[in-house]
């Protein structure tokens, strides 16, 4: 199972319809070489030119293609805001579902297919707002889902007002005086709630950006990929410039995701100077897909809808004799 | 007090939470179960975990039973406040049993035409391991009492208690002797007239006939029924009512391939449980009232983005936090408009423990036809009230499966090629439409996995393929689009109308859904004059009973026939503002001639509605 | 295409996303109200920041204004998809500006009988100060087009850009006075049929007669009944088209001393304003129909514990996130029902900015006076299009405070004694009943903080006191006394029937609620044959109009009566099922001749009712 | 403001009435010297007999005594659960709201009449599971509430759920495999989001507890304390004894719990030792309520309703010309 549940760039497949076949497995394709192209929608983004988020779906379609992620093989799962309509704009599969619960649909979707990739694609109001339970209790059950927050620290969809990720005394239309709330810094929040991947990305680097998102993707359980996100229309703060003025590679100082110590430090950094890259990585633990009881004989919809055995439903019902 | 059905039996244990009255009453009737009795049983129990008066009732017969009632033949008192409680529900001729120690006034009994047993018990229970097996004690009382054998209930004794040890269970089989013994010793059983004799041909494994009736819950009930009709995932957050479906599939989880998952809240819950509908598998979440409020804004999203979905919602005493562990049927007009704006649902509200199984499966079906949210309302009654059901209502050949529209792998490769005959870009001519525009409103739906099958779902309103659209035309055919499978539901057949039970044409007729239907059934059959029907049902009889069990989309048409035959209708239901009525009045401008409401929590017994028609005047009597 | 009312001119400025459509509109009507026209606008956007086609409509006239419409006199294209978008709804004589470097096809507008102006507009913004400020250039044009004055636009553009600084001022002005003269200069308005020449009377204050009357939307005018009426706390998270509410609020809240929170999430929001509604300040919340969703639960707690609240909603296109920038009225039923259990709530749907004002304060009297939730029904329409109201509409010596029965220190001091007596223990004899039995259901209530009123609440059921209760009896009262507070309000005379508009007497009736009410006012006074009614409002004639603004409790006896007089109607309303009509026919048993419904998240114009009535073979025309 | 926010101890008041008396602010009372037996209700716990609830209702009840706080200068706001029906078994002011959601509750009182206390008392279920995006985001805010965890590692009421305080592979109906989750560390997670004051208590010692909830109500802004409450009946593992094995308190060590550094340590000890006490304490954040603009002119509850000048209103409806 826990094999099963790594299972990428295999052929994919559609075991939910499987078990309306009598054959039961079917054999995977013989896909063909994944590419940019393959990608395309025919949707036209709607985001505002210069927007950050342009970046970051070149990114997440840089990193398919470089890890062999067919469209069929993938599912991307949104919120709503700006951000969260990146599935609209991509072709592969999506779910752009409410604002703030991306994050237990992905999990619904990987606790019954483990087979598909699942990505999360959302905005730091779904994320760290509104989703923020959801947020917590994910960190805690390292599912393998890649979640990558478009974090423009603003509510952009609804026109500008603060977000969680808005540093204290931000001024927007909510928030007059400047916002009083201590922002909450997402890669040490996830840190502290059980992460076992997290990384920070910027949507001026694409190039850096889409090696992230690969590493997420290829991390087996749950990648935090916290994006700085401009939002050039309602966030004239953290700007495109303002981000360039303060982060920096990771990489480039030497850090080793693996170290523990080193990751706490870095998790915390949020100043003059901002980490980006992959901050912390931790191999040792489990997926929670491959723990679950339920999905020992592997994909819930892989199997017939049929196939309790007759003794076992005979059973059940000797139990209430 | 009259009992409702002469041929059954009730007996009743009551003491403090925390005294092991429900799983007591629980193991008695299971007992009676295997001796071949039919049963049904109500609990009784508050939302806390130790104290307060608690009771347990169990109806036996031969004849089926389909509630619980007023009156008590027998009354097993663990404490001296339950003899006070119950005293007066006592049928003429009953008895109780209680500790000798204690100060019962013996003389009020005695105005009651109530029989007395004072027994050592928690002497008994002492002597046979320990004060706490005064349960154990009084439940062998009552088998001496109604001349029942120990066999069934030493078995039963045996199952329970055998995860605590040998000992433990050694100590309780005494203890049950005990009890036995000593209504012997004193001849307490002499000419009690409400004995349960054995049923001369059901009878039980003890007697090696054929095996006893299953003797389940709503909530187990339905549960069977979803396993057998492919359920494989639940999520949910725990809830009175509805926890012991979440903790039953979570149980035999394992061994049924079942994903359960425990979620951080309701919303999550629902939510998961609509990605897992998404990506093809059977989901179903469970809640009670308050959790549903929660998942309101999700059932939407099912709605919009044509995901099936089960929601079991089962009902408890409202508003709020209200009475958690109580009954009501105070969620009907909610679950119908619960959400914003307008989305095809399916609502279906089973009245029995046998419908329950049958929703089981059937929800899921319908939920994959019409690709959208069904919701299943039960309530705290129907949830934990065990009753036996006959063999046959369990019988896993009835369940079919059926998915709709749902469009196999071969499908898409006869539809698209078959995929190792895809190659880059991936994508065939004319892109898979998940939300094509069809007659009857239902578009193929693939799920995600095929090459050919690559979509996204918004719950902002989209086109054909998916994607974001707010052009106008789009949206108006998308809304009828989605709309039109109820018509779809409709025309089909699929929905059922009322189900009428008891003479073609009477004069009076009750109106109800879900649990009350058990008491209404039995109402009627006291007024006319049968404690259950025979084979042949007269064609006239002064009562009758319809049962709104499918309850949105509307079958308009058979409802309205239905209520054009009524000549006095009472809709009996169990909350305030009269739903049901409210509901048939809306959608087939029904109004009734009166209403029997209830909303304290306890449901309604048989008498309850006999002794409501009375003060409406409404029952021809001498 | 003919106009609704000739009397009014309709202007409809269209462009992309992010070219200022909005705020030019807005900036155009604001200039029309300040040279003292009446107005009306709409403003079509989409649910992103930049791109797609968004258009915005001002109507003015000398006569109130009730509605937008479908006709267009003067159509002011900011790109080449508005002229193809909307060119077929400009009436014959009316006129097109568009930028001269455009290919647009005259002999299609000849056609249609459109008159064609094309100015250097992007050439005549660059000059002014940049390519953005075409849609200034255009207001200019436009003025000039229809003999408008340029102050008012002056002023409106002068602060507009005041905080953008000098430049940006002055290069707007430029820009204003370059489209004037360009069509001065070109004689393009020479014999312009729809003019706008100022109202002899009426006058702005350019004019320096009478202050201009105001100019706002329903969330607006909410927000200032509501500070009038003394709320002064909002907690919310932002949702269009309930968002400007909440800023407006926010904005004001240093000035006015109001407490604003943006709280995590809408289940925050509410809970948040519970506890300040139980603290005893009047507490807000603002949302639309999938925040409403998440506040369900706390809805029932509102109305469990009697604590007051309003409950702003703003319906937009549904279901789900459906059409998250349009209009519908699709939530009705659903927020009628809303949450598990039964209680009493109070539901208000106000169909004008008017009424929107009224229910400001209006709101929270209710939700005093009868301490439960309070829900108003706005829809994205009245939330945000803009209308000319009356000064008297926003009179602050209209509006009425009213606690009902909230008790002041001096009368806890009266009734348990003074503060300063009581000694420990600080316990009156006979201590405060919260939710003591009462005869209309109201339970005196004091806010804590006094030491004879110390009590707890709770959402499970509970007794006088507030304590914990699972007694039966009780239960049955307390639900009773709750309920009655239903009863008490009707009684008093606090919900009103549906208001008449129109004559006494008509062939057809329209029947609405929310603000469709304009649109049909408008179509009433079409079929009727005048634009706008004189005093002498005749007593019989084609068409009259019957609101409903007062939902819930439902005033059964006037709204029976005044349905008992309709003798064909038609209900019309902004959704798929028809809700309106559904909850008629469940409350007074009514069911109408026909239904107008639309369901495309664009608002009904006056024209679509009369067309729809025409299909529907109800008009009895040549 | 801000010292009126902190007005405790004082005659408390009704200003929300004050709104409807001409004479406008009212003497406070002389108040009459707290005692234990003031706060003494008529309701009988309904709890398991040796449930650690009822150390905690005492201490409670010790800790107002002590700092001369009176039942009407009080309100407990409370969930749903075993802990929750506190409020009713204490004469005090009390809101028992919903599961989950007692913090905004207490938060929306806070903010309009900061002369109240406020204290919320609820379970591991409200504050960690279904209420965790309030945990999370009231940490932020430095409101002054006073929030007692009764943290017994498992949903009681509802008979026996793991919570997200179960240790992993903790054994209950809904797991019943072993939990699958790594448990919530409430004390670290606090630390994180930014609480300014942050205790363990043991409901095994309520003399102990008691102390620490008089700090937590003395600390000006929001203070956790995560409560150890054995519940007898559901959870046989974190029993007293479990507890008593493992808990040491941080004052006989030394600890200041000024020093950040420390804290951090001490916030994230969990296992062999577990330390009880005030971890951590930061009094350099000013409260929420002292920078809300609206509260300028002090409690919204203690200003008529009318109040607002014709001058303001006026101008407010000139702005629509
Ligand atoms: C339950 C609910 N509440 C509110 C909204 C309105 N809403 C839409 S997007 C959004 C916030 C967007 O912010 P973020 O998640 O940061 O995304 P961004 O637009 O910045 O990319 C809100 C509040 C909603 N859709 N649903
Ligand atoms: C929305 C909602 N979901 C579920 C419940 C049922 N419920 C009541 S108490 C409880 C959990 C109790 O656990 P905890 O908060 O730890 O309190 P404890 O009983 O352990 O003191 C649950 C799930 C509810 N009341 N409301
Ligand atoms: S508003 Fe901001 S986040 Fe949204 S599309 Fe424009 S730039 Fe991007
Ligand atoms: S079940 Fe546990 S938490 Fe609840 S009262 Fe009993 S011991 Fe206490
Ligand atoms: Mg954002
Ligand atoms: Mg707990």
């Amino acid at each position: 199972m826990r094999d099963d549940a790594r299972g990428r760039g295999s052929g994919g497949g559609n075991p939910a319809v499987q078990a309306q076949l009598p054959g039961g497995a079917r054999p995977a394709a013989a896909g063909p070489v994944v590419t940019l192209q393959m990608f395309t929608s025919e949707q036209k983004p709607t985001w505002c030119p210069g927007c950050g988020d342009f970046a970051i779906l070149n990114a997440i379609r840089q990193a398919l293609v470089e890890l062999q992620i067919a469209p069929h093989q993938v599912v991307l799962v949104s919120g709503i805001g700006c951000g969260s309509k990146l599935p609209d704009y991509l072709h592969a599969n999506g779910f752009m579902s409410l604002h703030g619960r991306p994050l237990p649909v992905a999990t619904g979707i990987r606790l019954v297919n483990p087979s598909l990739r699942v990505l999360v694609v959302d905005g730091d109001g779904d994320a760290y707002g509104i989703g923020g339970n959801h947020f917590l209790h994910v960190q805690r059950r390292n599912l393998d889902i890649t979640h990558i927050v478009e974090n423009n620290q603003i509510y952009a969809l609804t026109k500008g007002q603060y977000s969680p990720t808005s540093e204290a005394g931000f001024r927007t239309s909510t928030s007059p005086q400047g916002a009083l709330e201590q922002p909450v810094l997402p890669t040490r929040l996830a840190f502290t709630a059980g992460a076992t991947f997290i990384a920070r990305g910027f949507a001026g680097d694409p190039k850096h950006l889409a090696s992230i998102i690969a590493a997420g993707i290829r991390h087996p359980g749950y990648a935090l990929i916290d994006v700085l996100q401009p939002c050039v229309t309602f966030n004239k703060v953290n700007t495109y410039d303002w981000y360039r003025e303060r982060v920096y590679k990771v990489e480039e100082t030497g850090h080793d995701p693996q170290d523990r110590q080193a990751a706490a430090r870095l998790v915390e950094e949020w100043g003059p100077r901002i980490p980006i890259g992959v901050l912390y990585e931790d191999h040792s633990q489990p997926t929670y897909e491959s723990q679950v009881p339920g999905l020992a004989r592997g994909p819930v919809v892989g199997r017939r809808l049929d196939d309790l055995p007759d003794e076992t439903y005979a059973r059940l019902v000797d139990q209430f004799r | 007090m009259q009992t409702s059905t002469r041929s059954a039996v009730s007996i009743v244990l009551g003491g403090d939470a925390g005294q092991g009255v429900e799983s007591s009453g629980a193991g008695f009737a299971r007992a009676l179960a295997r001796a071949g009795f039919q049963v049904a049983t109500r609990a009784d129990y508050r939302s806390r975990i130790r104290g307060g008066h608690n009771f347990y009732q169990v109806r036996a017969g031969i004849q089926p039973v389909h509630s619980h009632s007023r009156g008590i033949h027998l009354l097993l008192a663990l404490t001296p406040e339950t003899v006070a409680v119950h005293q007066n529900e006592i049928v003429p001729g009953g008895a109780v049993i209680f500790d000798e120690g204690w100060q019962v006034d013996p003389s009020r009994l005695a105005s009651l035409g109530v029989r007395p047993v004072s027994l050592p018990l928690s002497q008994l229970a002492e002597t046979a391991g320990g004060k706490v097996m005064a349960n154990t004690v009084v439940l062998g009382a009552a088998a001496a009492m109604m001349a029942l054998p120990l066999d069934p209930l030493m078995s039963v004794v045996e199952e329970n208690f055998a995860r605590k040890g040998r000992p433990v269970v050694d100590g309780n089989l005494a203890a049950l002797r005990a009890g036995y013994e000593a209504v012997q010793r004193k001849g307490a059983a002499a000419e009690f007239p409400y004995t349960l004799d054995l049923p001369p041909a059901a009878a039980g494994p003890g007697n090696g006939r054929r095996p006893s009736p299953p003797l389940l819950h709503g909530n187990h009930a339905f549960a069977l029924g979803a396993l057998a009709g492919g359920c494989r995932f639940v999520a949910a957050y725990p809830m009175t009512p509805a926890t012991s479906l979440f903790e039953y599939l979570t149980a035999h989880a394992e061994e049924t391939g079942l994903v359960s998952k425990h979620a951080e809240d309701e919303i999550a819950a629902i939510t998961m449980a609509a990605g897992a509908g998404f990506a093809g598998a059977r989901a179903l979440v469970a809640t009670s009232g308050g959790g549903f409020s929660l998942m309101v804004e999700a059932l939407g999203m099912a709605g919009m983005v044509e995901v099936p979905l089960v929601v079991f919602v089962s009902q408890r005493g409202g508003p709020s936090t209200g009475l958690p562990t109580r009954s009501e049927q105070g969620d009907l007009l909610f679950t119908l408009f619960a959400s914003q704006g307008e989305f095809p649902r399916v609502v279906l509200a089973p009245a029995t423990v046998e419908q329950a199984f049958e929703a089981g499966w059937r929800s899921f079906n319908l939920a994959e036809k019409y690709q959208c949210p069904v919701i299943v309302l039960s309530d705290e009654y129907l949830s934990s009230s065990l009753r036996t059901v006959p063999e046959e209502a369990l019988n896993r050949q009835r369940v079919k499966i059926d998915r709709g529209a749902t469009l196999t792998w071969e499908d898409m490769d006869r539809i698209y090629g078959a995929p190792d005959s895809v190659s880059a870009p991936a994508r065939p001519a004319a892109p898979y439409r998940r939300f094509a525009f069809t007659e009857n409103g239902i578009s193929p739906r693939a799920v995600p996995g095929h090459p050919a099958g690559v979509y996204a779902i918004s719950t902002d309103e989209h086109d054909e393929w998916g994607h974001i659209s707010e052009d106008q035309e789009n949206r108006t055919r998308m809304m009828e689009k989605r709309m039109r499978k109820l018509e779809t539901a409709l025309a089909c057949g699929d929905m059922r109308g009322p189900e009428l039970y008891g003479p073609a044409q009477a004069d009076l007729t009750l109106i109800t859904w879900g649990s009350t239907y058990g008491a209404a059934r039995e109402a009627v059959d006291l007024l006319n004059g049968h404690s259950a029907p025979g084979p042949g049902q007269p064609e006239a009889g002064v009562a009758n009973l319809l049962t709104f069990t499918d309850i949105w989309p509307f079958p308009v048409e058979p409802a309205s026939q239905a209520l054009a035959a009524v000549r006095r209708g009472v809709v009996v239901e169990q909350n305030y503002t009269g739903q049901l009525a409210r509901f048939l009045r809306m959608m087939a401008g029904y109004q009734p001639q009166a209403s029997i409401r209830k909303y304290d929590g306890r449901p309604l017994a048989p008498e309850d509605i006999l002794e409501a028609l009375r003060e409406r005047g409404m029952l021809h009597e001498g």
